[in-house]
């Protein structure tokens, strides 16, 4: 730290842009208790989520800084966007529910090449089709996946399951008492999605009106010789 | 049998409605049977396990689709039965509800793969605790149960998946419609005329007389038979027209 | 990164030092060539260390990012005033042969209290499955480790040998002598049992040819592109 405020990083900058008045927050040195208070903030959730092995909730860090978890959020937000218009290697993204530091995806080919493990196996189709009826249906049984799928999922299930991405959450309560399956953590993980409220909504991927009508036609019963 | 790795597998058989309608255009109406039922019995000759509900779904869709074409192949439809009519268009409505419903899944299955492609390019920061921090930090080890350790070993010595293609080989069914065309035409060049119930007699697979099903609809569509139904749903009789050339007769590649 | 050259976030300035000429690095859309290239290899170096257990050997990053161990030391250097400079709540720091980013000593406070809520009090999933190893093939040199989980166990035998739960019980006869290891008195403790022949066993519970086939079952990998 050398004092030269002729330089411009990235976090007092965020701090500047958190506290726009921020006279106290553009000088290192300056007095403005508020802005300072902010600036500590950031660098105290940086140091934690730097030691943490998994994402850390905003109310954790909230309860560990004494602010309100909304304000973690909102600084959590815009030290990513700083992070990304800094052009750094790592980004700050919001996960499962909490924060966390991640390599950035487009340096995935030298980091892979470090990690040696490469990424991990890819879902067949069946596998994926599987998870996304549980993920939107869910809890789910077997049998009403089978009815949807048109195929036995248990093979598939029994694969999901095993790589964490579903898990039996319930049964049903009516006779039979069958399995309930939903999605886990690490399904959101995988998916990078911080919770089910962010899966692409399906109403956005029901057929349009030209598949409707490619298949009305391909099915269309022949008008036979109806006029009898 | 070779499967080249290219050749798209059908996970079932909406899978593989779909795809013919939509991306091989195929219109039941208008081409030949043939095609869609060839394509439904190489998908179930190729099927990996003998998964019986799987191959059941396949002929129940199979055999909606072949009542939907044989209405028009069939003569003898003048006195269409209403109810049988709007039982038709029910079945069909059906059909294209749990169509639409799997497409749905298909497509946002795609979204969610390309969700995941994404994420699989960024690698957590797990480094955890600098040293100085060990000595505060509750040790991870108290209560940590024998029997997760035993799992965990499992876990790890569990082989990985490698990567392959999945190649299968599976009971094919006992009877071809190429074998079924040979059959038939051999039985039928005897006696002339036969109805379909006497030909499938003795089968008591449902496979089979679906398959001798689609081996007379072949017969048929090339010349060598003429059928003749006098109810709706009545016997078919099944009139044989070829000539002696039936070890000549090329049925176009139905071995899958 | 969206182009806005307004702003001067730590990592293009960075490079403007590292090559003080530099048209081509100020400009994010410049086509100085070596500039890029030293930009990138800091991006790279920031998502190798995110994602590194232990510290990494500035030899190990040259290799990984083709270009001279003194170049990676003298940009992780600069890298490390830079982050000091705009304030981080991290650092990155040289220590036991390698570079790592760990928590700020200005904040260890903050990370103290993080400590103590229990947050990390859990063992990795590859600290748990080499301790299983570890504890079930007791005595175990590093290579057959790495050989039954596929990834270099070095950094993790570190760890739990530093928690004193494993240690090294004697070198191999054979040629190379490798160090062996097995699991402390303080593991057999910890895990409440009396002694090894106490964990539970694991022959009737191997999972079978047909279990394993059925889990792989709907797993198909794409053909393996391994240059690790």
């Amino acid at each position: 730290m050398n004092g030269d405020d002729e330089l411009h990083p990235d976090l007092r900058d965020l701090a500047r842009r958190i506290d726009p008045a921020g006279s106290g927050l553009a000088d290192p040195a300056g007095s403005d208790p508020a802005g300072g208070v902010a600036e500590e903030v950031v660098r105290a959730i940086e140091a934690v989520l730097m030691v943490a092995i998994d994402p850390v909730p905003a109310a954790l860090l909230a309860q560990l800084l004494e602010v309100p978890a909304s304000t973690i959020d909102d600084l959590c937000r815009r030290l990513a966007a700083a992070y990304e218009e800094a052009g750094h290697g790592f980004r700050l993204v919001r996960i499962a529910g909490g924060w966390r530091y991640q390599s950035h995806p487009d340096l995935a080919s030298v980091v892979e090449r470090f990690v040696l493990e490469g990424q991990t196996a890819r879902l067949s189709p069946a596998a994926l089709e599987t998870l996304a009826i549980v993920a939107y249906k869910q809890p789910i049984s077997r049998a009403q996946i089978a009815s949807i799928r048109g195929v036995d999922p248990d093979g598939v299930l029994r694969t999901l399951a095993a790589r964490g991405w579903i898990d039996q959450v319930g049964r049903d309560p009516g006779p039979g008492q069958a399995v309930l399956w939903g999605t886990t953590a690490t399904f959101l993980e995988k998916l990078g999605l911080d919770s089910l409220a962010d899966l692409p909504p399906l109403a956005d991927h029901v057929p349009g009106a030209d598949v409707v009508e490619a298949l009305e036609h391909g099915l269309r019963v022949p008008p036979a010789s109806s006029d009898g | 049998m070779a499967v080249e790795v290219s050749t798209p597998v059908f996970e079932g058989p909406f899978d593989l409605l779909l795809h013919l309608i939509l991306e091989e255009k195929v219109d039941l109406y208008e081409i030949s049977l043939t095609r869609i039922v060839d394509a439904y019995l190489t998908e179930i000759e190729r099927m990996q396990a003998v998964d019986l509900e799987v191959a059941t779904e396949f002929l129940l869709i199979a055999a909606t689709l072949v009542e939907l074409k044989a209405r028009r192949l069939l003569p003898g439809r003048d006195d269409v039965d209403v109810d049988e009519e709007l039982a038709l268009w029910e079945e069909r409505d059906l059909l294209l509800a749990r169509l639409l419903e799997c497409k749905t899944f298909k497509d946002v299955a795609a979204v969610l793969e390309g969700l995941a492609d994404l994420a699989g390019r960024s690698w957590p920061r797990q480094a955890g605790l600098e040293e100085r921090f060990l000595s505060l930090a509750p040790d991870p080890l108290e209560g940590l149960r024998p029997e997760r350790l035993r799992q965990a070993f499992l876990r790890a010595t569990t082989p990985r998946p490698v990567a392959a293609v999945d190649l299968h080989h599976v009971n094919p069914i006992r009877l071809t419609v190429a074998e079924a065309v040979d059959g038939l035409a051999t039985r039928l060049a005897m006696v002339g005329r036969a109805t379909f119930r006497a030909l499938t007699d003795e089968m008591d697979d449902r496979i089979e007389v679906i398959v001798s099903f689609l081996a007379v609809l072949e017969l048929f569509k090339q010349g060598f038979v003429d059928l003749e139904q006098f109810d709706v749903f009545g016997e078919i009789e099944v009139v044989w027209l070829g000539s002696e050339l039936v070890t000549a007769f090329a049925v176009d590649d139905y071995e899958g």
